[in-house]
């Protein structure tokens, strides 16, 4: 029970059952998209580059579990205004969190990317913390994810 | 073959060594026999005296462990034919698994009978497993998939397969037992409407076998297929019972040794019976693990075996039901002992995650069955399925860990 | 890796529970390896383990159990991948067998990349396994299979070999070691001549893996494929590496559960990595047994294994040549510790079921290897092989039955 | 050891010493094939029809054991100027040797069939013994025998 504390946390609780910048936001130029083949659970990602190269807006729609829709709800928070580039380091340093164990105490990584870490008790479960963490990358990318994650120029 | 005269199911689950386990420090309550079932001892201990007293290579040896690792070989496969009531045993072909079991005939029937513009029928029950081999061969040939649609309590609309039985039609291939929502095909019915227009009929008995005696003449099945590790036994091995009739026509799926006749860089020539679709070494161990696994659950007897699953069903829909938000997916009229659910605003992955810390061991997910969840448009589902060694305390504390949930979310 | 200082043959006897068998009353001589192995006890814990504390279905589960089998399967994958020396564990696909495997890679890389009019490139040594799945593939695309002839101490034609590879020439498949006549092939110099024409190349190393150490990646393998029981695995499984560039454009061969992205009856999208193919329940505990085989072999060591073999190997040519009437079969520099011989006017057959009686248990018979049998123009032969639990006494044992057939016939 | 002798009796390792009707005959109007695909022997089987339906001449060729020899040396012996029929209701008494238990005592089976009584503690070898049978089997029904004996019109 300690260990389900740990991953659901208040934070995870809370954005899963509000889930900020959530819907297709208008205009879009980036999309990216995350399947996980082994429930079925699917996230897009939307993004307006801005003129900066900025992320000027993000926003996310699918189904998932509450892990998987908390971990996308505060990827939008984080990455948004940030940089392309800096939004790419953030999906490396969250990756990071669940291979290297002495990342946890990695005073640059922000708090709502930390406070998934409880997932790393629950194995079958880091696909779900993942994965819209994968659709970000596919839409900033512009290749096809290592998850399957498509994108398209404008959307 | 009912030795036991009452339906003792503390006994049986004494036979079961995993349920002296405990699961973070709780009792097990194992729900997911749907996925894979536990095995017996029976079925431990013949495999370890296969490999400790028997063990040899099959059928090209003179020598006495050979011979022997031979007998039982092929004592499983009369086992198994006469578990299904199949005429020859060479009618009864080990695969690894069901998935190979449907790959294999996909491939040589459809090598054999399926062609441009020919359609292969399916339901919207099936597993993927009776699906993607048949889009593998429809794409290479250019025919095409359809499939027979449900009604919302997830039984079959008859009018409609009637409709789409068409002499395009090559093959029908339907599920016995849906995995994901319990759902009973009337395969009878189902494979006489299809000979009336003489298209064969392949059944998926994955989830059949486990629960109810299947005579595969009686059915008139043209094809039959299972795999073990559903019933009982190791994983590794499957069964593919086809009409001799068929199976004599269609080429052979894979090539290797044991399938041929005689080999030479030019021509090659082969075997005939089941040999012909048994290229390789096959599963030798786990073909004689089935057998065991077949005796052990006629000892029982399915009579008793589904009269006790039947009332676990209803007691597990009866509490479930009783529950606040709780949506169950499939009402058909006869189901096979699998409950599958939704609950608002709880996504089954959480809830599956939650109710593991009370050792309650379901299958959250699209149980490989996508279709069937985009029908009833839901991502996925929790699935309780049981088999002969669940009891009632099971689904109390599957109905307890339910609560737990809902208090963990209020 | 080599915790054993020195090889010691009765401890590891020791480790088979199956050498306290009696044959007909008979000390049991087993040298029938080749065909398939025994088992130690540390495979046999592994299997039982794996069935009576964490069994259950692999991938799609969250529970516990789910979770602990997943970790045992995969880590089995890690342990294959490491002991080839693989660069990844995607690299790594489990099949039921070598034969599986092979199929495997003639149907997906064939459809890929082999059409009418190319050719297949294989050699007089290969096992039926390595000959009939490219025949039924060049069969259906039009290409053509074409073998690399031996000398008669059954060793490859080099400068033949060279002139076989041809701007026609797909793909080549060899075998590593023969397992008629044992012949070790020089395949990293077969390899590094078909890549200089940019020809990949798949090596059959079911014969291989028990005796030696294989880095695919020193090799530059591009497929490398065996089979568990050789190994001192269960029955039911094996292994194909295929390089990653390769594994990623090939299309699946087989469909169902696990190897998909998404199912629709209208398109369907598969998974990357090994899991594209690895369609349904693979065979779990079996491939965890192959890693506990895996972990026993490196234990003692090959250093040590071969070193043993060669000194049987050695032994065992010496007495047998010392007998009347003896021709042995197949004479190659480098050979593998199997032993082949015909005797004049005694049939294999008949000298199988005489040795037998003395419990020796050997081959006897075309070995899946008639291309070969007709190039040394003989029916059959009598195959001795050895592995690392076989002893100067079973050499003995062997050469006495031997005599005994000669004094029979007399 | 007991079983050994009683396998290969004297009389089996006569005929497979020396088999009688070694050879094709010359002219030829049946012929019959017989692979055993485990082991790679083949029994090839000749017949000249008389004008009266019986099997004027039966000779015999192929590779093989001691068992499959002098099975076909004495099958030859056997149905050599016997009627078609007789040959093919010898072949069922041969088989049902193996199948049935009592068929042993059966004072009608010939004891050339007999002499191979001893392959049933062999089940391996109980191939060998038939292979040559089957062959003929072949040869008279002109039909595609089930262990893959062939035959043609002629020869
Ligand atoms: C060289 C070789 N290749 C392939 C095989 C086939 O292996 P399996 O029968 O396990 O598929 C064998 C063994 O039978 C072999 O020795
Ligand atoms: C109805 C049905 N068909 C096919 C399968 C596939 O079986 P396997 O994965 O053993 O090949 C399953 C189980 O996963 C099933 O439930």
């Amino acid at each position: 029970m300690e260990d389900l504390k740990d991953l659901y946390r208040e934070i995870i609780l809370d954005h899963s059952k509000s889930p900020r910048n959530f819907g297709k936001i208008s205009p879009c130029t980036h999309e990216g998209h995350g399947d996980n083949p082994l429930c079925g659970d699917e996230v897009s990602l939307y993004l307006r580059l801005g003129e900066d190269e900025t992320l000027a807006d993000v926003g996310f729609e699918g189904k998932g579990c509450a892990i998987s829709i908390a971990s996308a709800s505060m990827m939008t928070e984080l990455v948004k205004g940030t940089s392309c580039a800096d939004a790419k380091s953030r999906f490396q340093q969250f990756l990071t969190l669940f291979s290297d164990d002495s990342a946890q105490s990695h005073s640059d990584i922000d708090d709502r990317m930390k406070a998934l870490i409880g997932v790393k008790q629950f194995p079958m479960r880091v696909k779900c913390a993942t994965l819209p963490w994968h659709a970000l990358n596919a839409a900033l990318s512009g290749i096809k994810s290592k998850d399957d994650g498509e994108t398209k120029d404008g959307c | 073959m009912n030795d036991m005269t009452v339906f003792d199911v503390e006994k049986i689950r004494g036979d079961f060594p995993i349920f002296e386990e405990k699961i973070h420090g709780k009792r097990l309550t194992f729900l997911d026999s749907g996925a894979s079932a536990q095995k017996p001892v029976a079925v431990l201990d013949a495999v370890q005296d296969a490999y400790r007293h028997t063990y040899a290579n099959v059928h090209r040896g003179v020598h006495y462990l050979s011979q022997k690792s031979t007998e039982l070989y092929e004592g499983a496969r009369e086992t198994v034919r006469d578990h299904l009531n199949a005429a020859s045993v060479d009618e009864i072909i080990f695969t690894k698994s069901t998935t190979e079991a449907i790959n294999l005939v996909a491939n040589s029937f459809g090598q054999m009978a399926i062609g441009e513009g020919d359609e292969i029928l399916l339901s919207y029950l099936e597993h993927h497993s009776n699906i993607v081999p048949w889009q593998l061969v429809a794409e290479r040939v250019g025919a095409t998939v359809k499939a027979v649609p449900i009604d919302t309590n997830g039984d079959l609309l008859r009018d409609r397969y009637e409709e789409m039985l068409t002499d395009r039609t090559k093959i029908v291939a339907i599920t016995h037992v849906s995995n994901a929502i319990g759902t009973v095909n009337p395969v009878k019915e189902l494979i006489a409407k299809a000979h009336s227009k003489d298209i064969p009929v392949l059944i998926d008995g994955s989830q059949a076998i486990p629960h109810m005696k299947v005579d595969v003449r009686d059915l008139d099945a043209d094809f039959y297929v299972f795999t073990g590790h559903k019933v009982f036994a190791p994983t590794g091995i499957g069964v593919l019972f086809g009409k001799a009739e068929l199976l004599e026509k269609m080429p052979p799926y894979q090539g290797g040794g044991d399938m041929i006749n005689r080999v030479t860089f030019e021509k090659t020539t082969f075997a005939t019976g089941h040999s012909k679709f048994e290229a390789g070494t096959p599963p030798i161990v786990q073909a004689i693990g089935l057998g065991a696994a077949i005796d052990y659950v006629n000892k029982i007897g399915f009579d008793q075996i589904a009269a006790h699953e039947q009332s676990l069903l209803s007691y597990a829909t009866q509490e479930l039901g009783k529950l606040n938000n709780i949506r169950i997916i499939g009402q058909a009229k006869q189901k096979a002992a699998i409950v599958s659910f939704t609950m608002d605003d709880i996504h089954p992955h959480d809830i599956g995650t939650i109710i593991d810390q009370a050792g309650v061991a379901v299958r959250v997910g699209h149980h490989c069955a996508q279709p069937l969840m985009d029908f009833y448009d839901v991502p996925s589902t929790v699935r309780a399925s049981f088999a002969l060694y669940n009891n009632k305390e099971d689904v109390d504390a599957l109905v307890e860990s339910i609560k737990m949930v809902q208090e963990f979310f209020r």
